[in-house]
């Protein structure tokens, strides 16, 4: 504790009428006898400009050096305050606010309850601000280059995007060409350009930017940094180099897998997979013999997958286009909640294709150089229909790419139960790894058609350049603190925090002690609650605070 | 790491029953890292006990400290000033710890607020297991590092018994049974010749104990 | 470049993510709403967590709003609708008219001293509408204002101790480089499928109407007798995938709204029977399909859409439906039906449409120039955001306001080169 | 200075700034009213509350704790709120050990708009004590 405490505390009855349910006048005279609060003032609207220029004034003139409010929420006008009391020269920190708006007044409307619990509540943050701690900021120089993996359609979206951004982008892919799934696909429905096209317009863009570095061939081995500062170290060939940059994405599709054992049949001449009929649509000149009929069918190994779904509707109205002939499909829901997908299976519908739909998997057999469908069509009681076709086309599932495996475990970034990349919060941070600065988009992480895929492209890229936009990043400096005294490095918060934010460092090369990285901290004290040490401080929230704020129980109910 | 556990609360009542003043030590080491014995348990401990004596109505002083090993004489002496001030400490540090305190401290009674269970490594947060049994003769060059004395069930020298399951233990299905461990290590290094050898019981009891070792220099 | 300001209209949860976005890089936006408070539509929705959440992302509105009201390079043009528009990209100049009988929210200090004093009773005139309104201040009801009833009445406007409140309609001009377009959707009428019988049967909700029970009162009630509800019968793609009415698309909502409803019935009341009526499951979606294999272990699942709904009883319901698994038309009863009702496009759109200059697309959402592009309208320098230009939900109508931020940010970036 | 008569439980909620402050401070502003005998810690997250936080509250007189969280999967901070429940279940244990009702803390999940929760939970946890009566290490002052 400060032994030179000068608390300042500034009462708002919120327009006066806070000051109907109570005396303010007599809280301030209470608040008076503390031998520490140096100035107390009752303002009847410290939300706005003019209130405030007094209480910096106020907090000049009395040479106040902690804050507290005693207003409406936190929630509302925390940051309000803490730029107030910053201008005035306070540390924007040492601000302690007692809620005695929404949790008092105005949730308890006998006057005397509430009066003394207001008591109460500006009592604990009394407590709680001799206890406050500044937090100074610092300046962190950040790489403003950016890596991205993949050089599917995302990936390269995502450069070009970055490069519109003016951020400087290495794009490495694996395989010896750009495009990815685009050089299998026939098309693109329910987009209408074609797949070659797209991937033309796209590459020529890539070519026209001077800032973005295409590197094919390559795989990334291994990153080292934080975020801001990541080397990312490139294998191509037999050759390494690292290269430096600030964020990391990850746009590393996916790869789709036909699997006998779940499906229950094998593929043959007569059972094909949907990129195996991909590549006889994409060279559909080179089919000798056209398919009078032809089934599609999905559903039946992943129910939820809209991927697999859309490509049998695309791959339906490319064989009606290319082959005419009789289409069907059958399938168990019709996944149609995404860009004009209502209008496709329209369209499938308007060219012809029949649809069917079941609920129990259909039996498949080969019968005379024919595939046999046999399956209960749940729109017509359940009828059994046996239905003969040329051509089965048989759906895939998606499958993470060969190498997440391993780059999840050297990147420590996490991977989900199917193995693909698992965002840190599929609904708080869609495109965030659990490590600030690497970033996933498309289907490397999730299952998305190609539109919510290139949206993905662009938020990552604002991603990046929001924290790369300046050569500095500010942040809040040592905000958690570790004490290396206390540390006993037993990696407990090491392995706790969730955003990997702390990291093993050296003390002069003598002590390996636990150390937070604060551009990636977000402050919310989990570490300090585990360490065994009590090596762990929170400045904002640490344990002398929290146990400040009950001090005084039971002492004004 | 030696890993210990904190003794219930019941048994600890009873030891430092009529004692009005008492010092919690906790140690810094390999009890802090289990989540034993660190500056955090005894803060614990030192709060369930003033509760309890709140309860009770009796007054008991607590002090609190944690001391960087509890295991060296020297490193205990700092407590010399607090300990004079109590009728009892209470160390939470693994049974060296406690006898260290007690020799240093030989008018003030000291008592174990933990049980030290056995030396082993973390296998996730919060969960360590046994894997080593200071047995004194270490056997693990033939068994590809896994130590079937401690990590098998029956402690069996000479590969598993008929109970392996899957490579899990029939005594315990939630286990792996070590023996497959060790195949599949020795495997990989080619190395399953290392099996073929036969090693006789072993008689633990002509291990002397109290166990000692003189390192020649330092 | 920093310092251009950007306009953007509509401050649900679109343009809050793209204003949000868009100051974070140190734009200036002016979020222009017509409603006295932002937040839109889904700002009313509620919470549908059991134990687990049921990750419908309602609560992330609410933080949203007070990072826009923390937020200095946001202004906000509450009260005010777009009604010129002149220039073009970098340097647009928009008329707005700011509607009369407002609460200024620069001034307002959110005391509650209006709505104590207002003289309309039992309904007052002016007050806050619901907790946590961004901008924090009050508004005036001119249904039940005296003011809007051609009486002379100041007291609020007297009592103001902040002077916040003002009678006088006012036009403002701003100058911007750039529009995003986030007006929101309608939520479709259900008296439009009469013979599910909305606003006629007491029981027959929407699930709008449920989101509302939800949100004050933290638990579903039978309207007809205050009672919990026992079995229950949602009925899908009311308003959406019907050609019929117009609406030849999918909502994109409605399946997994109901399925979270359905399981926080079962939740709060572990003995309520609840049916889902279907045309397809709308399943996909990460960690989705397996929140619906969970809530086939209790909750019926049934293919076809419900034709007709009576109210037998005052507490009974009828809902009739083609059983496709037996043939022929079944009856089946219910205490509550809650209609799955889907997006419409705003009726006011063809209004901004004409004054901004771009174009309306299917069934009256603005259209994107490329399906590849979704932001980019006819119009140089004007985007679009969120469900004005298609059905989306919270987590795809923020990813296309940010979509839309971020677009912006490059052509004013790429223009400053 | 104590009421007669009736018994008026001290309880200290810690609560979560991203969810459950902000849904007492909805309660508030929708006038749902709840008994005022509650003092409200704000924590970042609620993993943030360490079991000796709980174990002082009951020190200093506490009759019963709560510990207020996200939602499980939606915590910011990913396993904040399952910590913390983890933690609510051992101060119950170590409260047991003490002959402390171990009901007398306890972990709940809400969203920040869920004010009419807020106030339910505060209401039967209120009751709930109220029949425990006073925490048995009260000062009886």
């Amino acid at each position: 504790m400060d032994k030179d405490l000068r608390l300042g505390v500034f009462l708002c009855d919120c327009g006066g009428t806070l000051s109907k349910a109570t005396d303010f006048s007599a809280i301030k005279a209470k608040l008076q006898k503390f031998s520490d609060v140096t100035y107390v003032s009752i303002s009847h609207d410290l939300c706005l400009k003019k209130a405030q220029k007094a209480m910096q004034k106020d907090i000049k003139d009395n040479g106040i050096n902690r804050v507290v409010v005693a207003a409406c929420s936190p929630e509302l006008h925390e940051k309000d305050f803490m730029n107030v009391i910053k201008a005035a020269g306070v540390n924007s920190h040492l601000l302690s606010m007692a809620n005695i708006r929404e949790q008092c007044f105005w949730a308890h409307p006998d006057k005397d309850k509430a009066t003394k619990k207001a008591m109460a509540q500006i009592g604990m943050a009394i407590n709680r601000a001799r206890f406050l701690e500044p937090v100074e900021q610092a300046q962190i120089s950040v790489n403003r280059d950016v890596l991205v993996i993949g050089g599917g359609i995302t990936g390269i979206q995502a450069a070009i995007e970055l490069s519109n951004l003016n951020l400087k982008t290495t794009l490495i892919e694996k395989e010896a060409t750009l495009g990815g799934k685009l050089n299998q696909f026939a098309n693109l429905y329910p987009v209408q350009v074609t797949p070659e096209e797209l991937l033309a317009t796209k590459l020529k863009q890539v070519a026209e930017r001077q800032d973005i570095d295409v590197l094919t061939s390559a795989e990334l081995v291994d990153v080292s940094g934080e975020v801001g500062n990541f080397a990312a170290r490139i294998k191509r060939g037999n050759e390494e180099s690292v290269r430096n940059c600030g964020a990391i994405i990850f746009a590393t599709g996916y790869n789709t897998e036909f699997s006998s054992q779940i499906c229950g049949f094998e593929l043959s001449n007569n059972i094909i997979t949907q990129s195996q009929l991909e590549g006889k649509l994409k060279a559909s000149s080179e089919v000798k013999q056209i398919p009078e009929s032809v089934c599609l069918i999905t559903n039946i190994s992943n129910e939820h997958s809209q991927v697999s779904l859309l490509s049998a509707l695309r791959n339906a109205l490319g064989i009606k286009e290319k082959f005419g002939g009789e289409v069907c499909v059958l399938c168990q829901n019709l996944k149609v909640d995404g860009a004009g997908l209502e209008k496709l299976y329209r369209d499938c519908r308007n060219k012809g294709v029949l649809f069917i739909k079941f609920d129990n998997s259909p039996r498949i057999s080969e019968q005379d150089g024919k595939v046999k469908i046999e399956v209960e069509d749940v729109l017509v009681s359940g009828e059994q229909l046996t239905l003969l076709c040329n051509l089965l086309v048989v759906e895939e599932t998606s499958v993470p790419p060969l190498d997440s495996q391993t780059l999840s475990s050297t990147l420590s970034v996490g991977l989900d139960a199917q193995g693909f990349y698992q965002e840190k919060n599929i609904h708080l941070y869609p495109t965030a790894s659990n490590r600030e600065g690497i970033f996933f988009a498309g289907n490397c992480h999730a299952d998305l058609d190609l539109m919510q895929a290139l949206t993905e492209a662009s938020n990552v890229a604002l991603s990046a350049y929001q924290l790369l936009a300046q050569e500095k990043m500010t942040v809040e400096a040592e905000k958690v603190m570790i004490d290396p005294d206390k540390c006993r490095f037993c990696l407990t918060c090491i392995r706790a925090c969730p955003h990997h934010a702390i990291r093993e460092a050296g003390v002069n090369h003598e002590k390996m002690v636990a150390q937070i990285v604060d551009l990636a901290c977000q402050g919310c004290g989990i570490c300090a609650a585990v360490c065994p040490a009590k090596a762990i401080k929170p400045k904002d929230w640490s344990d002398d605070q929290i146990l400040a704020e009950f001090e005084l129980l039971g002492e004004y109910v | 790491m030696i890993v210990a556990e904190r003794k219930p609360l019941e048994d600890i009542k009873e030891m430092i029953a009529g004692y009005k003043k008492i010092l919690l030590v906790g140690c810094g080491t390999c009890v802090t890292i289990c989540w034993a014995g660190g500056e955090k348990e005894v803060a614990v401990l030192s709060s369930q006990l003033k509760l309890a004596s709140k309860k009770d109505g009796n007054e008991l002083v607590i002090l609190e400290d944690t001391i960087e090993r509890q295991c060296e004489k020297e490193l205990v002496e700092v407590l010399k000033d607090k300990v004079q001030q109590v009728d009892a400490v209470l160390s939470l540090a693994c049974g060296v710890g406690v006898q260290t305190i007690a020799e240093m401290f030989p008018d003030t009674p000291a008592y174990p607020a933990l049980n030290t269970t056995f030396m082993g490594m973390p296998e996730g947060e919060g969960i360590w297991v046994e894997t080593c049994r200071a047995c004194g003769d270490c056997f693990l060059d033939r068994t590809g590092g896994v130590c079937p004395i401690v990590r098998c069930a029956k402690g069996l020298l000479n590969g598993p018994c008929g109970g392996t399951n899957n490579g899990k233990c029939e005594v315990d299905p939630e286990k792996d049974c070590a023996w497959t461990l060790i195949y599949r290590r020795l495997e990989q290094q080619g190395r399953l010749d290392a099996m073929r050898k036969y090693y006789p019981p072993r008689n633990f009891q002509a291990v002397i104990r109290p166990g000692k070792v003189e390192a020649l220099q330092a | 470049m920093a310092n251009e300001s950007v306009l953007v209209i509509g401050g649900g949860v679109a343009g809050i993510a793209s204003a949000l976005k868009l100051a974070e890089n140190d734009f200036q936006v002016y979020l222009v709403e017509r409603e006295p408070i932002i937040g839109g539509q889904a700002a009313l929705f509620c919470c549908k967590a059991t134990e687990k959440c049921s990750q419908c992302s309602v609560c992330l509105i609410p933080e949203k709003m007070l990072e826009v009201a923390a937020n200095p390079q946001i202004s906000l043009v509450v009260n005010s609708e777009v009604v010129g528009i002149s220039g073009g990209i970098g340097d647009f100049k928009v008329d707005l008219l700011q509607k009369s009988g407002f609460v200024d929210p620069e001034k307002c200090i959110a005391c509650g001293i209006c709505t104590e004093l207002c003289p309309c009773e039992p309904e007052k005139g002016i007050y806050l509408p619901f907790p946590e309104t961004v901008p924090r201040t009050y508004i005036i009801d001119k249904n039940q204002c005296l003011r809007f009833k051609e009486n002379e009445c100041n007291v609020c406007q007297d009592n103001c101790p902040a002077g916040a409140i003002e009678f006088a309609q006012k036009a403002k001009e701003l100058e911007v480089s750039a529009v995003i377009v986030a007006t929101g959707f309608e939520v479709f009428d259900a008296r439009e499928k009469g013979l599910l019988g909305y606003s006629r049967c007491s029981n027959v909700l929407t699930g709008l109407d449920l989101e509302r029970m939800f949100s004050t009162r933290d638990s579903a009630t039978l309207p007809s007798n205050g009672e919990c509800p026992q079995n229950i019968a949602f009925i899908q793609c009311v308003g959406s995938r019907d050609e019929y009415i117009g609406n030849g698309y999918c909502s994109q909502v409605c399946c997994k709204y109901a399925m979270r409803f359905a399981k926080l019935l079962q939740y709060q009341n572990p003995g309520a029977k609840v049916t889902i009526f279907y045309i397809d499951l709308q399943t996909a979606g990460k960690g989705f399909g397996e929140f619906y294999e969970e809530c086939k272990e209790t909750i019926r699942f049934v293919r076809g859409v419900p034709v007709e709904v009576c109210e037998i009883s005052p507490n009974e319901l009828e809902v009739k439906y083609e059983d496709l698994a037996k043939g022929g038309i079944a009856k089946e009863s219910y205490d509550l039906v809650v209609l799955s009702v889907g997006i419409t496009p705003r009726k006011d759109s063809w209004d901004l449409a004409r004054v901004l200059g771009i174009n309306l697309g299917d069934y009256g959402f603005f259209d994107a120039q490329d399906i590849l592009d979704s932001n980019r309208t006819n119009v140089d320098g004007i985007f679009l955001a969120g469900t004005c230009q298609a059905p989306k939900d919270i987590p795809e109508s923020i990813a296309h306001g940010i979509q839309a931020a971020s677009k912006v940010i490059q052509t004013l970036t790429a223009r400053a080169m | 200075m104590k009421a007669q008569g009736a018994f008026l439980p001290d309880i200290v909620a810690f609560c979560c700034a991203q969810s459950a402050y902000q849904a007492a401070d909805a309660a508030g502003s929708m006038g749902i009213t709840y008994p005022e005998n509650i003092r409200v810690i704000r924590v970042p997250c609620a993993g943030r509350v360490d079991v000796l936080h709980i174990l002082r509250a009951f020190e200093k007189g506490a009759d019963g704790v709560l510990v207020l969280g996200c939602h499980e999967e939606a915590c910011r901070h990913l396993s904040g709120n399952i910590r913390a429940k983890n933690r609510v279940q051992r101060v119950n244990t170590l409260l047991q050990e003490v002959g402390i009702d171990g009901e007398r803390v306890e972990m709940f999940t809400l969203a920040p708009n869920q004010g009419p929760r807020f106030a339910r939970i505060v209401n039967e946890v209120n009751e709930r004590i109220k029949e425990l009566g006073p925490s048995p290490v009260k000062s009886r002052a």
